[in-house]
């Protein structure tokens, strides 16, 4: 059902956790439709510094999850916010059809917590 | 790696005895009973006898046995036969919201042919009432179908009293056995039961295999047409190994019933305890002992449930869950909302179905795995670090 | 006693390597295509493996294979599937008289609920007519389903023809292809074929299983609810086994098809001229070499079809009849009618149907029995009798 | 799906072929049915002293023409008209039911054979 890379992001998922002194929090999805998604970040001199993930929800869910976080860590917030929960797909080549539309909202996280930093900032 | 499977309620392996009859009438005893050379004679009694073997095993007659190809489609005949059959009697049904989809989409389907059906609530058990029922009933009422026990749950519902209810009213009564067949005592004409519904794949039979049990008088509108076979109300060359296989399946499954239904009655409960235990958060869903021996099904708190039966998958653990995301729909069962459970709880939902070689040690060593896994998946989850902050 | 099967196609042996797999996944690999763990992760491979398989035979798609259990499911599927579906374009159906069974009485049921049919006529030969064909198509024809190969008499209609007259005029085509498939090739995109019947348990697979082809883009209602297997066009618990058997034996099918042409085409032929040079008054059935390799089917003047088959029975050969005695009706094969023979060699009629594992042996045997038989019956004949009497 | 008389009748019919100088004869069924029962007698001081048969037709027809044929040799014709065709059914241990209708007829070909006789004599 589920890719190598899915399964490894599952299994071994990257970047759990709250940052310390995060200044900014992205949570998106709810607990009806099964999926929920808060990512944490410090940002600095416009740079992803640290960025950590909680998710209650399936294996996609968790997996792009931890997979957004390894792919923007240390890069640039308009770098970031160019990602799409498409991108984070691919990179772990690939989701279930059924999921990609119900669990992939990786992507809408990070960039709410880009934004809620933006906000802020 | 230890593999312990607790799916039985999804399917069973198909036991030696009975995996060895299949193969000998794949291979040499291969004729069809609608031939007159000795081949399909031969065939022709085999099919006969397993058609008294399932009958026994519910004290039915064997000419009241129609074979099908599994559950599903002897719940569809039942409903749209009777529906179809009685439509110049009335068009009103009444069944339960926590039917089997096999049931409920037949039941829709029939709302949109015109007829009118009632889909009766449960209680936080999973119960149906005989209240409900009893007021549920009027003039146009043809059918009742109440499944006997719920396959997510394992709540046994009063279907004896139902059938009773039924009986006095002139209502035809269905029940769904697929989940309590060979699990509990079944007797079609003291528990007033006019059709029943049985499949081979849950007692440890072959998968494609099922059957309809119609109590004599009762008519029922053909799905299929076009051959002599069961009396022409299922057409089609009768998947005869498979159907020895089931009869034969189903006199073990009557035979090792009692000793069967204490043994895993004792695993199961252990697996409950121990799991309330050593996890906290947990809820148990169905009926507290009005339920199937081997079924268990509970719900943890702030955790999802395919992530769940992925990471019990990955120690050699199969079980299955109500939760959306193993259904590739965005709610969760339809059985745990009917009984009251939150969205959360529902998607945190894991069952785990017991067999007749589910041994102590696997319980123990699904006692020894779980509460690691839930942790973890909590210690991930956003809504457990939410609990935990606001109750610092 | 040496023992004769002919009777393959009322069904056949499964072939040893298809039963040792069959076995393997009721026993072994017995996951539920549905379930997440990896029991049914690897049952799910399994099913798509097959499904592959069975697309090749015929060069079709696999996504554009449904599973069902036999090709009595799938003509009703099929043939109900598409007129119901396309109500609204038509009430339209061509088929022909000479149609197994499943196709017939499911045409006859749709007559009832409005449809019309017109069941076209078949030449001496049993040969459908492309123009008779032509002239039946109106405005409202939505549905022709004509059958490959008759199972009684084994001529092979001209389904490429038919299949290319039905695409000019935007109307869909269905074919049974029961007794065909694994026989002689089939390309469902060459043939210009849109629904496409197929059977496990006549190519060496299990019984219990068979398929239906439905070209992506043909709308279809489904004949059962309640799950989303088979893309919600089938549901129910898939017979994994039976369906990893039916893969298998299609796919050896596929391979062996052309030698088995050849060697059953060939002893065929020498049975057909041996009952001829040894005893009088046979008359051939179906069309002379447009027919498919396995099937003899030949009439004896002045004798009973059950008596013929019950003698052949007590020799060890194994034959079926168009004999109205066999089937407990009253009239014989609407088939043999339908090509214009008399009632009595209707009655009289034998069909002997070959398999991969007739030998020269076999039919010598039959040879060496055959005269003796018939003599017998003939001597008790009052018609041969009479006809001795006037003949002096 | 025979009962073992049916089948011995059947496979070693008694009395086959046509008495010579019968003085009945009767017959009955068509071809479009699928059995043809022809009963021969000969009949002396109102006993049958020969009877003989000829049957096109499936086992059934075959074995309870012979049968009857058993069942009336030697007897009065008045006896032989009390034989039922259930009775040769009964004396067969019994027929299919499909069969008891459609193939049960050896009976009727005895009865229009002592009523040739009678017409004639
Ligand atoms: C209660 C109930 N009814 C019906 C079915 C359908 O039976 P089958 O899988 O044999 O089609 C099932 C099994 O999934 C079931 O649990
Ligand atoms: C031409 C034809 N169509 C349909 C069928 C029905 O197939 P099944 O026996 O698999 O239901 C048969 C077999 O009897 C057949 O010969």
């Amino acid at each position: 059902m589920y890719s190598e890379k899915v399964m490894d992001h599952f299994t071994n998922p990257r970047n759990v956790g709250e940052v310390e002194h995060a200044n900014g929090l992205g949570e998106v999805g709810n607990v009806v439709c099964g999926d929920i998604m808060r990512i944490s970040l410090l940002v600095e001199d416009n740079i992803i510094k640290d960025v950590k993930f909680r998710t209650f929800g399936c294996a996609a869910a968790i997996a792009t999850s931890s997979m957004v976080t390894e792919m923007v860590k240390g890069k640039t917030i308009q770098e970031a916010l160019e990602i799409s929960n498409k991108a984070v797909a691919e990179a772990l080549d690939g989701l279930p059809p059924v999921k990609m539309h119900c669990s992939n909202l990786a992507a809408d996280a990070l960039h709410k917590a880009i934004k809620d930093y933006l906000k802020t900032a | 790696m230890r593999k312990v499977y607790l799916d039985h309620s999804a399917t069973t392996p198909v036991r030696r005895e009975v995996a060895k009859i299949v193969s000998e009438y794949m291979l040499d005893r291969f004729g069809n009973p609608s031939s007159i050379h000795s081949y399909g004679q031969e065939a022709k009694t085999a099919l006969e006898k397993a058609r008294s073997q399932v009958a026994d095993l519910i004290n039915a007659d064997a000419a009241e046995i129609i074979f099908t190809s599994g559950g599903t489609e002897a719940d569809n005949l039942a409903i749209m036969g009777v529906a179809q059959a009685n439509a110049t009697k009335g068009n009103h049904i009444i069944t339960s919201a926590i039917e089997h989809h096999a049931v409920l989409d037949t039941c829709k389907e029939l709302e949109k042919e015109g007829f009118e059906v009632t889909f009766l609530p449960v209680d936080e058990d999973g119960l149906v009432s005989l209240e409900d029922v009893k007021k549920a009933i009027k003039q146009e009422t043809i059918l009742i179908t109440i499944m006997h026990a719920n396959n997510e749950v394992g709540t046994i519902e009063p279907i004896e009293e139902i059938g009773k209810l039924a009986r006095e009213h002139g209502i035809i009564f269905h029940t769904d056995a697929v989940q309590s067949l060979g699990k509990v005592p079944i007797d079609v004409k003291e528990m007033n039961i006019d059709l029943l519904t049985g499949s081979g794949h849950k007692i440890y039979g072959p998968k494609g295999t099922g059957f309809l049990y119609v109590r004599k008088g009762i008519k029922l509108k053909p799905r299929a047409f076009g051959g002599e076979q069961e009396r022409k109300r299922r057409p089609g060359t009768e998947n005869l190994p498979g159907i020895v296989g089931l009869g034969l399946a189903a006199e073990l499954a009557g035979k090792e019933m009692e000793e069967e239904r204490v043994n895993q009655a004792s695993l199961r409960d252990k697996l409950i305890k121990g799991l309330r235990e050593s996890i906290p958060h947990v809820r148990l869903n169905g009926h507290p002992h009005q339920r199937i021996p081997s079924n268990v099904n509970v719900s943890f708190a702030y955790v999802e449930g395919e992530s769940l039966l992925l990471s019990l998958d990955a120690c050699g653990i199969a079980a299955s869950s109500g939760s959306a995301c193993t259904s590739g729909t965005l709610d969760p069962s339809h059985v745990l909302l009917a009984m009251g459970l939150t969205h959360e709880m529902a998607h945190g939902s894991v069952r785990m179905t017991l067999g007749k070689d589910t041994t102590e040690e696997d319980i123990q060593y699904v006692l020894d795995n779980f509460p690691a896994i839930v942790e973890r998946l909590r210690m991930m989850s956003p809504l457990y670090y939410q609990r935990q902050k606001e109750s610092v």
